[in-house]
């Protein structure tokens, strides 16, 4: 037979004001296995929790309740005060008569009634509660980085520097990511290359840090502090270690029909190619599509020309397997397809660009060299036109319905680089709202107002048609109802901005979630901003939602503090209640495997005895320490073989029973 | 005598003090009863709640049990869909209460007997709403006498 | 200028019969202005297609019955095809129309103006579509 | 293969041409367009309230009768297709239409959408195919620079259409390379050409028109094809102004094939 | 008929003489000729007792889980109905695919003795044939010429799948009869017509009739664990007394935990000695999938996942009251 305490607390007026915590005491004397029951002004100061300890030592209490305020609150501290004790922390429950009685209930008669009921629960339940005793898990000091833009390396280079090693994968040939194609930075016009490339640098000679460029996660298994991945090592066709870097064997390629990902297919690369100079590593790479050695079984003139000995056509690709204790996600984002708009004749007309690919024009070390010219004709173009929210807040199949956020401010960024350059050249702007929160924001673009005379028009485009060597823009002016026709040269669009196609299935293989629009859901909006719902693995920059470059180093950084955090521990305490599998009753069905969010149940096969004759029977299996403890388990399991510890079948329904007294 | 017993059951219904059992998730909804507790928002104390880890917990057999020993009514609260603590609990829920719910209906049990319903740990206002909510309802219906086992006291 | 008053009340009559009629949120407009944008008959329009949207969300009706954009919009559907916002602009500038002719005496064209507007070359189709689109 | 068919008012009338010739050329391309008995007239405009069901019976009565020779339903004319197509979307995707109009119309078997409404240029592309129509032109256009006009109806909304990319389309110019001549792509051929305006607005339905002619006789266009009688005839009435001339898709087809 | 029973024979004459198969489960006949018992062969002389009529109506794949405790391979005769149900218990883990040989049987539609014996044409019944959409009858009194669609199983007369959706060996090719693409429910229809009263007077008379044999679990191919939660005291869930809440229990809990699952196969209504209607529980939850998840696929493929262990964020949601969380 159980031998529970009951104590119920006053919480001063708080609770005895509304319930009658004397009766509420008498009555829980009675309930069954119940030993003690008293009553105490405050149990959570300092003499409460002593009389607590001293009832469990002095009246051999093996179950404890604690009548109180939430257990939201003071659970862990009732928990703790028992332990002290010398009783197991998991045989003490709460009944919540403060938050879900006193202070919500007027009539005092019910108020007692209620308090006495959920009393009555709590001891039901505690009676089935059975020590519990948390796991521990170790930590594997090492951390992974998936994807090498600013984003990644900035994350890396942080927990690095706080003496972890770090893994950084990265899926094209060079790490740097969008910024690396941009060409000056909003709001204070620096050179993007001039800040990013130093940190690529710093990336690839610290000694702490591992880069795997050319390559991506295949598989990832385990879970908190000892997360192992499988990363696959694409051929590169080049041996990193002999490249000298010369670029002899770009040079003599004959391949050059490939367009360049780097520019925007705005001009070609050829086969054997680095995406561009300043690229990390420095070392080429072969486009087996588009290598005609590949293709034909001909050529290798890059190989002749090769004095280093680098170029190998036999490589294969590798796997790599290794242990992690955290995972920062940085996969940054997309400009979406603009095919669906034809009304604005992009990829029908050469002169209708995107803002990437006007990045690319304006940069001095573009296809350009930074003179702004037309990519039909190459000449300068006299009226050049802007239009943002192309696909973005768009309800839609053809577009996003959020706001892509940083396209108000490069569009102003844009206008005034050309401004600056050819003060001659007419900027119109087509907008629906201008949006700059963010410091130095707002003044930017008013400045490309005020300043530099471009003309911002509130509305959308209507339709760009090819007119001749002219795009003729049809608008309105949404504030004076004007229609506005322009005959431009060039026009930019401000493509909204997309999560990378392959989010979900990265998604999948760590078991973070991704929302509608296939962003990484982070653990929680406002609280827990850079972490995701799996332990271990956190969030930074664009993957998440769209985001500018210095919010994208700032969650960088704040990720990097999270892994470091985590690193930091010598080991994990696991919660203890977790699922459970009574081997006996399992059916083997595996439903329960299906709904797991953690992947924490597994089948194996045990072996029993049954009248002399051994029988193999396949079974669930849960992994403790990857179990989180949400029980959708347990509702599957028609035999009712998996349970969760703490919140077992047996006790929710001796709740329910008593409840219902 | 059947004037008496008729008399009888109008005092009952007068004096008829509905019994709800309420399974909240720990992470929104018991959050949004204790935020409607600091609030101190008001609602009927015929109201029981079980804390639950998550809606993904809730097993029918527990929303049969409570009818069976004298639940009037039965709520079941977890976080909105796509907020759920554990990702995906509350979505696996979702589809298993949409059917059982409609087979209860279907078997004969008012719908207005088995609420579920999505309440954040910020929405107190919406806790204390839906439970006056259901608590009229049932109070409307009457005693719940189906599903109930004749041996049980209440 | 007079100071147009906002007039909310206005919602619960005409705007949601148009709101009902057409079957469109109007409130999801955002007033980028791309229907006015791609309007092909927007010359003839004293008030644009975004702007009877706003206006309408704004619950001035008489304002917008009382133009001349309803009776020449051709009902070519480019500024639903455009619309960032799902928003079917034509059903609402059917809709508005309808709650005109829909009025007995309301309509907009008579029959004894037809032989007048007709030569003989103008396909049927189009007589059909003035029937349907200008009198009930 | 056989098709119940559509034909529509104005086919009958002022636009004898464009029937005329697809009967002849469906001969020879061997598909035949089974007449149906008794047809009414589509109404010429789509009823875009969503409270009218008189007026979208008798497309519904049409499709039924579709249904019940078992056949595709083929129109001509871009109107007819426009609102055969958009009620027959209605009947199958909006319950309350649905019953509504099955419940007024009291036939047999409920009307729940199941014709497949083809217009005559989506026979020629997706069932016959351009490049066995090709094969199949006894006097190829060669060197004419002929512009597609599309207009409004066919295209929009693409959603329930779903006949080509509603800004960017390329159907006919497909058609027209098949015939042997030189498609023109030119802005406005996507454009409206004043539609029913024309009656009571001709000024502004003369704009509209002329900017579409205007627009593809800078590009060289030297004809323009269209498959709309109404379309046809705004671009008609402002040819003169303009040295492009304006036929039926139907009337280039017959010529290619040999039985104009 | 004739001609699939000499199928039969040879099939199963030559896998067990050749030790493809050491058991084979199909059909014999029973004391009445209404009757076809299932039967479980090792020897080849007992190959001569397979038959194949109007009345082979048991779904044996279930019997695969024992048989396999004691024979390596074992050929199994299964209709369409009975071939969801192999599926399921090879994705509940019951059955290893490997170690069974599935012979194929198209199927036109089994006969309901009930229905014969209400025209009384069951008394004296000595031979029953179907041509077509004819059922030819041969009684004391003469040979007859009926309806087959008045005789059969109402679970027949929905038949989604007369042929086996899986199987190693068809014994014939030809689709003997039209499936029933859609699914018109109208048996569920009518009690949701009811009101909630009605609908619980209706089922508590149904419910009130159990005697708690377990027979509708027993049969049924997806009620496979090894330790049914009602065999099971200990764990506290339900009692066996035969009150009418245990009773209304045990067959909520029964329609619930085969929901996703149930083949539809109707056995559960066919054995259930006090006519419970039982399948109108499943196919209430059949109906419900379909109408708010999409087309039911229970048994069609057993390497999906049932609908109750999946989800969709889009999934119809009957309970959000307002928007909140994010």
């Amino acid at each position: 037979m159980a031998r529970i305490g009951v104590f119920v607390c006053w919480c001063g007026s708080n609770i005895a004001a509304t319930v009658d915590v004397k009766e509420v005491a008498k009555e829980a004397a009675k309930m069954s296995g119940v030993v003690l029951s008293t009553d105490y002004q405050y149990m959570c100061s300092e003499i409460g929790q002593n009389l607590l300890r001293n009832a469990i030592k002095k009246e051999k209490l093996d179950r404890v309740v604690v009548a109180a305020c939430s257990p939201r609150m003071h659970e862990v501290t009732f928990r703790k005060a028992a332990e002290l004790a010398g009783l197991n922390p998991y045989l003490v429950e709460i009944a919540n008569i403060r938050e879900h009685c006193s202070w919500v209930h007027k009539n005092k008669d019910e108020a007692t009634e209620k308090a006495i009921a959920l009393v009555r629960a709590a001891v039901a339940k505690v009676t089935l509660n059975q020590e519990l005793i948390p796991g521990e898990i170790g930590i594997e000091k090492r951390a992974l980085v998936i994807g090498g833009g600013i984003a990644g390396i900035q994350t890396a280079l942080d927990i690095a520097d706080a003496g972890y090693m770090v893994d950084v994968i990265e899926k094209t040939p060079s790490i740097g990511g969008k910024m690396a194609q941009i060409d000056k930075t909003f709001p204070t016009l620096d050179c993007s290359a001039c800040i990013l490339t130093p940190k690529m640098v710093d990336a690839s000679m610290h000694p702490n840090i591992n880069l795997h460029t050319y390559s991506e996660v295949e598989k990832v298994s385990g879970y908190v502090g000892n997360f192992e991945v499988t990363i696959n090592k694409k051929a590169r066709s080049v041996i990193i270690e002999k490249c000298s870097g010369c670029g002899v064997c770009i040079e003599k390629c004959p391949s050059r029909k490939t367009k360049s990902e780097f520019e925007e297919g705005l001009v070609n690369r050829k086969a054997i190619y680095t995406p561009f100079p300043q690229a990390v590593p420095n070392v080429p790479v072969i486009d087996r599509e588009a290598c005609i050695k590949f293709k034909t079984g001909k050529c290798g003139i890059c190989k002749k020309v090769c004095t280093a000995e680098a170029i190998d056509f036999e490589q294969e690709d590798t796997k790599i397997i290794q242990k992690y204790g955290a995972i920062v996600v940085s996969t940054g984002y997309d400009l979406i397809d603009l095919a669906k708009f034809g009304e604005y004749a992009y990829g029908e007309d050469p002169d209708v660009i995107t803002s990437l690919e006007f990045e690319r024009i304006t940069n001095a070390a573009g296809p350009t060299a930074g003179k702004l010219l037309r990519p039909s004709n190459n000449e300068k173009p006299e009226k050049v036109v802007f239009i943002q929210c192309v696909g973005s807040r768009d309800k839609t199949c053809r577009g996003k319905t959020y706001c892509s956020k940083i396209c108000c401010m490069y569009t102003a960024k844009h206008a005034m680089l050309i401004k600056e350059k050819y003060p001659d050249i007419e900027v119109h702007v087509f907008y629906i709202d201008v949006r700059t929160p963010g410091k130095n924001f707002d003044e930017f673009q008013r400045r490309a107002v005020e300043e530099y005379g471009v003309n911002y028009i509130k509305g959308m485009v209507g339709k760009v048609f090819p007119d001749g060597d002219k795009l003729r823009v049809y608008g309105v002016d949404a504030l004076s109802g004007d229609t506005i026709e322009i005959d431009a040269d060039l026009v930019v669009l401000a493509a909204a901005t997309k999560a990378k196609e392959d989010a979900e299935e990265l998604g999948r293989k760590l078991s973070i979630s991704t929302d509608t629009n296939n962003f990484f859901t982070e653990a929680h909006p406002k609280l827990r901003p850079v972490e995701t719902h799996s332990a271990g693995i956190y969030l930074a920059g664009a993957c998440q939602g769209p985001k500018d470059i210095p919010e994208t180093v700032a969650q960088a950084s704040a990720a990097a503090s999270k892994a470091i955090i985590l690193l930091s521990k010598s080991k994990l305490i696991n919660n203890p209640c977790v699922a459970k599998v009574d081997e006996t009753i399992c059916c083997g069905c595996l439903e329960c495997t299906n709904i797991c969010p953690y992947e924490a149940i597994a089948s194996t096969i045990i072996e029993y005895r049954d009248h002399g004759k051994m029988i193999k029977k396949l079974v669930s299996e849960v992994n403790e320490a990857l179990c989180q403890g949400c029980g959708g388990c347990t509702v599957t399991c028609r035999p009712g073989a998996i349970d969760l510890k703490g919140f077992s079948n047996k006790q929710i329904l001796a709740e329910v029973d008593a409840l219902c007294f | 005598m059947l004037l008496e017993s008729k008399e009888n059951l109008t005092i009952d219904k007068e004096e008829f003090k509905p019994l709800i059992v309420a399974f909240c998730c720990n992470w929104c909804s018991y959050a949004g009863a204790d935020l409607a507790g600091t609030s101190r928002l008001n609602y009927p104390a015929n109201i029981r709640i079980i804390k639950v880890p998550c809606s993904c917990r809730v097993n029918p057999n527990f929303v049969l049990r409570a009818f069976q020993n004298g639940a009037d009514g039965v709520v079941i609260a977890g976080c909105h869909p796509g907020d759920c603590h554990y990702s995906t609990g509350n979505y696996f829920a979702r589809r298993r209460l949409t059917l059982f719910t409609s087979l209860l209906n279907y078997i004969g049990i008012e719908s207005e007997r088995l609420k579920v319903d999505w309440i954040s740990a910020a929405e107190a206002n919406k806790f204390a709403t839906v439970m006056n909510d259901v608590l009229e309802k049932v109070h409307k219906l009457g005693p719940n006498r189906k599903l109930r086992d004749v041996r049980w006291k209440r | 200028m007079t100071r147009v008053k906002v007039n909310p009340s206005n919602r619960d009559k005409e705007i949601s019969r148009i709101i009902e009629i057409s079957g469109e949120n109007i409130y999801s407009c955002m007033q980028c202005s791309k229907c006015s944008a791609s309007c092909p008959a927007n010359s003839e329009m004293d008030i644009l297609p975004h702007q009877v949207v706003r206006i309408l969300q704004l619950g001035n009706y008489e304002r917008i019955v009382n133009s001349q954009t309803i009776w020449n919009c051709a009902s070519c559907f480019t500024c639903g095809a455009r619309c960032p916002r799902d928003i079917d602009i034509t059903k609402i500038m059917e809709a508005i129309r309808l709650t005109v002719i829909r009025n007995k005496g309301e309509s907009r064209i008579d029959v004894d103006e037809l032989p007048e507007k007709i030569d003989d070359k103008m396909p049927h189709q189009a007589i059909v579509s003035v029937f349907r689109k200008y009198r009930k | 293969m056989k098709y119940s068919y559509f034909p529509g008012c104005t086919l009958k009338t002022k636009a004898q041409e464009l029937e005329k010739y697809a009967l002849r050329s469906a001969e020879v391309l061997g598909f035949e367009l089974e007449e149906q008995i008794e047809w009414q007239c589509c109404g010429a405009v789509y009823p875009l309230a969503t409270d009218e069901i008189a007026t979208k019976l008798s497309s519904v009565r049409t499709l039924a009768s579709a249904k019940e020779n078992g056949n595709k339903l083929v129109t001509l004319c871009s109107a007819c297709h426009h609102v055969i197509k958009r009620v027959n979307e209605d009947m199958k995707t909006d319950k309350s239409t649905r019953d509504k109009v099955n419940n007024y119309l009291n036939i047999s078997e409920d009307y729940k959408g199941e014709v497949e409404v083809l217009h005559y240029l989506e026979v020629l592309r997706d069932e016959i195919g351009f490049d066995e129509l090709a094969k199949l032109v006894k006097n190829p256009l060669t060197g004419r620079k002929i512009g597609a006009y599309y207009g409004c109806l066919l295209l929009r909304p693409d959603k329930v259409m779903g006949f080509d990319d509603p800004e960017n389309p390329s159907t006919i110019e497909e058609f027209i390379k098949a015939l042997g001549a030189t498609p023109v792509k030119y802005p406005y051929r996507t454009e409206c050409c004043g539609g029913y305006l024309s009656l009571d607005n001709k000024d502004k339905a003369a704009n509209m028109a002329s900017s579409i002619l205007l627009s593809a006789s800078k590009h060289e266009a030297n004809e323009i094809v269209t498959a709309c009688p109404l379309c046809k005839y705004n671009l008609e009435i402002n040819e003169l102004k303009s040295k492009v001339t304006v036929t039926y898709f139907t009337e280039l087809l017959a010529e290619a094939l040999g039985v104009k | 008929m004739e001609e699939m029973i000499s199928k039969m024979k040879k099939i199963a004459y030559e896998d067990l003489s050749t030790k493809k198969v050491d058991r084979v489960i199909g059909f014999g006949k029973g004391d009445f000729i209404y009757e076809a018992n299932p039967i479980f062969i090792s020897n080849l002389e007992e190959v001569d007792l397979l038959v194949w009529d109007l009345f082979c109506v048991n779904n044996l794949s279930k019997y695969l889980i024992n048989e396999l405790k004691n024979y390596q391979k074992i050929g199994i005769f299964l209709k369409g109905c009975d071939s969801l149900g192999f599926n399921q218990l090879v994705k509940d883990n019951k059955v290893d695919p490997d170690n069974v040989i599935v012979y194929g049987v198209p199927c036109e539609g089994m006969i309901d003795p009930n229905k014969l014996s209400k025209k009384n044409l069951l008394k004296d019944l000595r031979y029953l044939r179907r041509v077509d959409e004819k059922l030819i009858i041969v009684t004391k009194q003469g040979e007859k010429e009926l309806i087959a669609k008045d005789y059969e199983y109402d679970k027949c007369l929905k038949c989604k799948h007369p042929n086996p959706v899986v199987y190693s060996e068809l014994l014939e090719s030809n689709t003997l009869r039209n499936s029933i693409l859609t699914d018109d429910f109208e048996e569920v229809d009518r009690i949701e017509d009811m009101n909630s009263e009605e609908r619980y007077e209706y089922w508590s008379e149904q419910f009130s009739k159990c005697i708690r044999c377990y027979a509708c679990r027993n049969i049924c191919p997806v009620c496979s664990c090894d330790k049914c939660i009602f065999d099971n005291l200990d764990i506290g869930v339900s009692g066996k007394a035969k009150v009418d809440s245990e009773d209304q229990f045990f067959h909520i809990v029964r329609a619930y935990h085969v929901a996703g699952r149930c083949v539809d196969c109707g056995e559960c209504s066919r054995v259930c000695p006090e006519s419970i209607a039982i399948d109108k529980l499943n196919r209430k939850i059949i109906k419900d999938i379909t109408e708010i998840y999409g087309e039911y696929d229970a048994g069609l493929n057993p390497s999906k996942s049932s609908v109750l262990v999946n989800y969709k964020l889009e999934d119809f949601d009957p309970f959000e009251t307002s928007k909140g969380g994010k």
